[in-house]
């Protein structure tokens, strides 16, 4: 541990071992400036009376000493320990007229509202605790009397089931699984049926781009669906001998004619 | 309480134990009986107020003022076997009717339709059966309306002009809320530890919040 | 009760349901108000109370009479916010051992937690959180709702209309206080500034702080 040369004089040693105590709870602080307040206790003033740059003297001589015993102090604790070097060093310095905002008497003085507040705090919840409490000290009827004729039902529910009632809701739609986007899909079962009905009027071999139903023979994803699944219908019919089908040579155009019984 | 009290409270405690104190006089005798029969959810017997009294107690006696006390009264101090327990007097148990009201939670399907309507209000019945990705059945708008709690909002200049749900003054009032832009967002819930993670599939569920809050706040900007 | 107290009530009530039944006499009132209190385990609202009792009573004027009436009894009549409640004396706790009921042992962020919601109510996370200078967990609203000791306050209408949090009925109930204002030590803290939400200067201050101040007074004015 370093001994800064404005560290007060008074016990040194008896100051590191207080220290060391506190690393070693340090765990048991809720935060930074739950620690500046047991700090401040040390100064035994008033804490309207604290001495901010002692304070933060004090505070960063902990933190160093906990870097000494290599013991890693949560990130907010170090956030607390640069914004107490700036507030020392602007305390110590004479103040820049230059300067905008507040001075570092006001920043030092909110700290001290903070830390008043916070004790404060602390004992009003102490003193809530303290009370005489219902169940504990005082009680309600042991044995509410409920005898009655008349039964009615009444639905109720709690603003906390309301809301997580729509909180399932949304969070099983954000889990959804993927449905693809209907509008660009033809369907297999709407080629037959197209296909069906058209093959009547089909004695010659015609291109089975041809079937394709109106607003889907424009190139893109509507006709490629389109396509695959009036060819699925046009083998579908082909299997049940409804219709015939040809193909001159690869990727030449597909063409299908109704099967005739003449002809077959 | 003062302090006074907390130690008259101290010194009294020991009381049950082979008593250094003075006897309570009648009238605190009459208290402490007074407060065990009301808190306990049994009929008390003479023996157990006796034993719970500090001793030199005259429970007998204390009985029969209190018993005094409460006649006529609203609640009447009644023997039942040989207990003792306060009763409403019986020439009141017509008043006692409401409370017989049985309070049922309101089934999954209503809550989540009340809530979509709530959030999402004016919301018209194909809007909500979207979000919640089933059927909303007739009985359900009933019982809702039926409690007051949603209402008919203007009808949506859509084709089909279909009708819209909005909560009432009554929903407001029975969940304490000044306006419907009161109601949490989905972030705020899961931020408040009110939402139940376990229940969400994959658990990696925090990306996607921010959305339906977004979504939320949105909706109820002016 | 007197024909004259009969006519003058039937004049009152005219607007409403002319009744045929004439009003009960106070006293008679100040019996049906008793024995409903003592009926229930929770508090009961003034406007139930006049909800249960025939028409025209005068619920205010009954309850200040009950009230008396059980001063310095083994149970009195406590106010709760709204509503009113039956509750065995404070000072006779100690003869209630069997009746004791374990409370859940809560943690000192939660106990920290509730006295500032209690506190300074309206009171929104961040708040919470500058005057504890550090983050409020998830279980610790959590836990206090699940209490029914907090609830969701309205929105404050600044940027992001964060949600606040107040004290239930069932917080002053369980801590027997008529009002936060009757919160221990509530005055003092006020005069002193300690309620006052002020943030660090010329930091990135809140902009909603004037009217965090407009929130509470509202609330704690007499």
């Amino acid at each position: 541990m370093i001994d800064a040369p404005d560290i007060r004089a008074d016990n040194g040693v008896a100051a590191r071992l207080e220290d060391e105590a506190l690393i070693v709870d340090v765990d048991g602080f809720e935060g930074p400036l739950d620690l500046l307040l047991t700090l401040s206790r040390r100064q035994k003033v008033d804490l309207r009376r604290i001495s901010v740059l002692q304070l933060s003297e004090q505070y960063l001589r902990f933190v160093e000493a906990a870097r000494a015993l290599r013991i890693e102090l949560a990130a907010d604790y170090l956030v607390m320990a640069a914004w107490l070097a700036y507030l020392k060093s602007r305390l110590l310095l004479p103040p820049d007229p230059a300067d905008e905002g507040p001075s570092a008497e006001e920043l030092a003085a909110h700290l001290a509202f903070q830390l008043e507040r916070l004790e404060a705090m602390r004992e009003a919840a102490a003193r809530l605790m303290g009370r005489d409490r219902l169940g504990r000290e005082f009680f309600a009827r042991g044995a509410p009397e409920t005898q009655s004729i008349e039964r009615r039902t009444q639905h109720t529910a709690t603003l906390l089931e309301l809301v997580q009632a729509y909180a399932r809701i949304r969070t099983k739609d954000d889990f959804r699984p993927y449905a693809f986007d209907r509008t660009d899909i033809f369907p297999l079962e709407t080629a037959l049926e197209r296909l069906r009905g058209m093959i009547g009027h089909t004695p010659d071999w015609a291109d089975l781009a041809g079937f394709l139903p109106p607003g889907w023979r424009a190139v893109g994803a509507r006709r490629r669906s389109a396509l695959a699944s009036t060819f699925a219908a046009s083998l579908e019919l082909a299997k049940q001998g409804q219709i015939e089908l040809r193909q001159s040579e690869t990727f030449a155009p597909i063409r299908l004619r109704a099967r005739s019984e003449g002809r077959a | 309480m003062t302090d006074n009290e907390a130690t008259a409270r101290a010194d009294e405690t020991d009381a049950a134990t082979p008593s250094l104190f003075p006897v309570p006089p009648l009238g605190e005798q009459e208290r402490m009986i007074e407060a065990i029969l009301f808190a306990s959810a049994e009929p008390v017997s003479t023996a157990e107020l006796a034993k719970r009294l500090p001793d030199g107690c005259d429970v007998a006696e204390a009985l029969v003022h209190l018993r005094s006390r409460y006649a006529g009264r609203g609640v009447n101090l009644v023997k039942v076997g040989d207990s003792w327990a306060m009763r409403t007097a019986p020439d009141l148990g017509w008043l006692m009717r409401t409370e017989q009201v049985e309070t049922r939670r309101l089934s999954r399907a209503a809550i989540e339709t009340l809530a979509i309507i709530a959030y999402h209000q004016p919301v018209t019945r194909a809007e909500i059966e979207e979000i919640r990705g089933v059927t909303v059945s007739k009985g359900t708008i009933d019982q809702l309306m039926e409690m007051d709690w949603i209402r008919f909002g203007r009808r949506r200049m859509t084709p089909g002009r279909p009708l819209t749900f909005m909560v009432t003054e009554g929903f407001l009032d029975h969940f304490g809320l000044e306006s419907p832009r009161d109601l949490p967002g989905v972030k705020e819930l899961r931020d408040a530890g009110l939402l139940d993670s376990r229940s969400m599939p994959g658990g990696s569920a925090d990306p996607d919040d921010e959305d339906d809050d977004a979504g939320q706040s949105e909706l109820f900007e002016d």
